[in-house]
């Protein structure tokens, strides 16, 4: 099966800041992802889990993004712009996609 | 019957047991845990309800002027409170600039919780209160953030206002939710009560019980974690601040001219800590400010100081001085 | 009691206000949310309680040939209003084939939230129906579909029918729950009802309301996202149908010689429009078609006429049919 | 009443019929579920209630050497029947060693569903049981896991229990809120209980037949992935078992002389396996033991049993043997 | 530590979809797979969240597969063949396994 | 923008599992994780999802760990001894992160 190059970024988030890094991406450009729930993690910041949390302000959100490789920059700039003084990881990894012309 | 009869009076009532049960239970690190949206679905339950009963309040006892100045007190207090709070911790504690102001915008705002656990502690002492008092809850909630962010942007940094930021203090969910029953509570009057009483009133005590336990947990669990942060002066201040708040709404409450039962809400008002509306917006506003600082006090030290011993004290001070 | 009367009373009961306060929410962008698991919870037990409530009644009034008489007429007008739809859809608007067949099956089947509004507005008007109706509800429910999936194999395209496809149209969940505990009531009868009444009854408006509130939050989060979709035929349609389906079902139930509250209760069955079991079925058997369009259609412009203009019309319509 | 019309009355309750009509669901594929954090709301809801109810039974009926009797002898039977269990399944199956001794863990310990639903047959019979049944029920929760450890490490496998361990197996959640809530409702008595009675009394049953709804449809969800484990021999086991563990209850029960009602509810403690906290423990305890056998054992065959003809077979043996 | 090369497959679909996807792989062969919840995403089709929905018509799940390189087009056409027609991603990314017997 | 390589390791694991497996990535030094809730799978041991589960039996968590390429070993040994007799499946990929630092 025929298969085409990209980078698959994966941005760990702070839930609060989920709708801003959504927009940024959107605005950078990038043509779709997807937001997966976290359960918990551990971190700097200490140790949490999402069990019987009311607030919102504890929970992160994980988002992945699929881009082309020439779009990877302007990706990562726009995520840094919201990142950046947040708490939250970034990561890139080399991927393979089928149908290539929806990203 | 005196403060200690009502402290234990108080401390033995089902809802506090409920509370020391999920406390014990997240110390003892049993792995009893409530789903986060079973949790969810409970605080928007108590918020549907308290606000809904205001709001029929309001239309049966009808409009005063004392509401209105109850409100603008409300208002100023929140603003208000956060300077005092800010200046003690400077004083009491080692904290940053930014880490103080983040924790003074929480004892400027409330918990509704603590709210509706006065309201309890009031009905099983035969005591009313005017309806509105959930009113002046919600007007309560977003002030404290702003004077924080005053204080951060005074000291040179902090982050500009945006309007999404504007947005997310003044319609978020529990504001939007409380006031919004309110209304409808105030529209529907005593016939919309009738047609859902069955289940925003009879079960109401009782989803307070399992909402106190999944926070017995969540501070629990919070304290566990937060040995280190949790040092002599900080632990003072979780215990100052909510007396000081306390006498403040004391002093509205009675300039007012409210009923004992009023006066005591307003000082639990003045004495609560926000743990659910202020630590979203300092996430978005503040985010270099300690997440762990302010919800470990809020949570783990006042919220349980005001439960178990705070309305006690609240609600005999409220009688001696109102005579009621 | 003339129609605006009606219509007033309607608008500002408790379920339509909490309807209105969530799609506020969601237009005003509040971060007001009702998690997925409890709306799905809330939405079971509206299901369970409405479908037993039904069983329970035809043990009492006893099977009959007319509740025959209403399924059939139940299968017949879903199986022949998304062909109205569909015909209507190609001249009124610029849909595809696909698209309108889409939406059509949705006009035939229907929406389980307005018919128990329905039942909750004869309630407050003091107004009976037959217990059965809500099989009749169930019974519509699914034919829809096929005809959609036949003007589709008609224009050539579309997929063959497959027996997993049969099994998750038949036995979507929540024509299992409806008909299941409507078996449940009528075996059970009175005395099931007597021990899981003050479950299943007294509760039941005020889930109703949080329940509307989530709709309201799911309406306007969809009316936000869907500017660019609804066009003025769109939208035009997204009204007329749910009169042209009152009228079907004003025939059917006058046709049939029912009662004052069951013909409205068929005038909304045929009104109403589904947004939960056909929806899921299109994803499956017409993946091609927007799911925004037909969303946006049925649950953000055709619910929320029903809900608060279209009740009072069938209402006063049904009224002056039956003279009742 | 014989047994047969008990048999038949119990089958035809709305519970058991909400049972059915999950299993009936889950064995045709419909895709009727339950979000899990519902069930878990409920199962909560379900475990606090019942240890209310009980601590109250307990501070209204007064202390007695009987409950203290009656804890040793569950204690008993829970690390007793583990053995028996493994015995006859070491003879009528081909199990492990290690496979063997994780399901007779179940049958030790017990399911506190069935015990619910044993209160419900005795409440429709019209007899009484002694409150603090339900402290018995969870005293036998944990011992039976013990036994089974043993029967491993006596065989030379198994892992070393750790602190970890412990705590998981005495602290885990079920036992923690019952418990807990079985002193709560000691402590404040039946004016705690008329504080929550219209939320933990009466919407019991009706949220009982919603978790039973569920309990079918992983019953069944069980059974159907699991055709290929069932063989003879252990379905025999899942119905046999059941019997001994009723005839060890009875025994314990007649001896220490209990009414009618709680012999009843002692046999139905010894025929229940656990499906909640003893699969936790073993996948932490024993996790090369095959979870699909003691799942699809306990919840898909001992479950259904005791429910449907089990819980009358008791209760026409526990009024024989006690002429009540 | 020995390691393993493999293939990690991620494919994110629609909901309803999950059941015949789930059922495609394990025709394929596919020894095992894991499926994560979804709490919301954007694509050509807009931008949606999971927050109390109630119909399942808007969900989707990722869907996690790994397997040994020589499986991998088996898996893709499989999985092809039930997400040509609907929208969804997939992605592949090289990997380390450990305990390779397992895939 | 720039980058640095990085080991992205995720662990499936069952949820009884998951605070041992999360003290002992700690105890071997690891900065921090991400744990996701799972919704369902399929492996040896057959097929399941979570839907209206109530016992914690049932359940797994997939476990996201980033670490620098020299902190690998450490993690696998330390994840491998908790998931040694248990299901679970793990694997690693090449990454890139930004703000080393943090890792
Ligand atoms: N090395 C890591 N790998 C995966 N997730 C991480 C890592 N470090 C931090 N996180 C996630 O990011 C959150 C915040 O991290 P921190 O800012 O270090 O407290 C944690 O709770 C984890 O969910
Ligand atoms: N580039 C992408 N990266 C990650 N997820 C994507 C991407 N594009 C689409 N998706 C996911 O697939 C869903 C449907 O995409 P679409 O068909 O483009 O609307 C979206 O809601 C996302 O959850
Ligand atoms: N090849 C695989 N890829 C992704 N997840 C897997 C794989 N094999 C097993 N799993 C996950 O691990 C769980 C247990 O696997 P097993 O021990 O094979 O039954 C499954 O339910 C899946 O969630
Ligand atoms: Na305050
Ligand atoms: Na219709
Ligand atoms: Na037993």
């Amino acid at each position: 099966m025929q298969t085409h190059p990209a980078k698959r970024v994966e941005i760990i988030i702070e839930e609060m800041m989920e709708s801003r890094l959504c927009e940024a991406l959107l605005k950078a450009g990038v043509k779709g992802f997807t937001v997966l729930p976290v359960h918990g993690g551990s971190g700097r910041s200490g140790h949490w889990t999402r069990a019987g949390q009311i607030g919102r302000a504890g929970g992160m959100r994980a988002v992945v993004c699929i881009v082309r490789p020439e779009a990877l920059d302007t990706l990562l700039n726009a995520a840094f712009s919201v990142v950046e003084r947040h708490i939250g990881v970034v990561s890139i990894v080399d991927c393979e996609v089928l149908r290539a012309e929806r990203f | 019957m005196d403060l200690l009869d009502l402290a234990l009076g108080n401390l033995l009532s089902p809802i506090i047991l409920c509370f020391a049960l999920g406390l014990f239970a997240a110390l003892a690190r049993s792995d009893l845990t409530i789903p986060e949206a079973v949790a969810k679905g409970m605080s928007i339950y108590l918020l549907f309800a308290i606000g809904f009963k205001g709001g029929v309040a309001v239309d049966t006892a009808g409009f005063s002027g004392t509401l209105v100045g109850a409100l603008l007190a409300g208002v100023f207090l929140s603003f208000a409170l956060p300077l005092i709070a800010f200046g003690l911790l400077r004083v009491m504690t080692a904290l940053s600039t930014l880490d103080a102001a983040a924790v003074a915008a929480h004892y400027g705002s409330i918990s509704i919780v603590t709210f509706v656990a006065g309201t309890s502690v009031l009905d099983s002492a035969g005591l009313t209160y005017d309806g509105w008092m959930v009113a002046v809850a919600a007007a309560m909630e977003a002030p404290a953030i702003l004077s924080a962010l005053w204080l951060v942007a005074r000291s040179g940094s902090g982050r500009q206002m945006d309007s999404d930021l504007w947005r997310e203090i003044l319609l978020n969910g529990s504001i939007v939710l409380l006031v919004g029953s309110f209304a409808i509570g105030w529209i529907t009057g005593p016939e919309g009560l009738a047609r859902i009483e069955s289940f925003i009133v009879s079960p109401f005590q009782g989803v307070l019980c399992l909402f106190l336990l999944d926070m017995g947990l969540v501070a629990g669990r919070g304290l566990r974690g937060a040995r280190g942060i949790l040092r002599p002066g900080l632990l003072a201040f979780g215990i100052l601040m909510p007396l000081i708040g306390a006498t403040a709404g004391a002093a509205a409450g009675v300039g007012l001219g409210l009923g004992t039962g009023s006066v005591m809400l307003m000082m639990v008002l003045g004495a609560s800590a926000s743990y659910i509306a202020v630590p979203a917006a300092m996430r978005v506003a503040l985010p270099e400010a300690n997440p762990s600082v302010y919800l470990t006090l809020s949570l783990g030290v006042t919220f349980p100081f005001n439960l178990t011993l705070g309305l006690a004290i609240y609600l005999a001070v409220a009688r001696m001085l109102t005579g009621g």
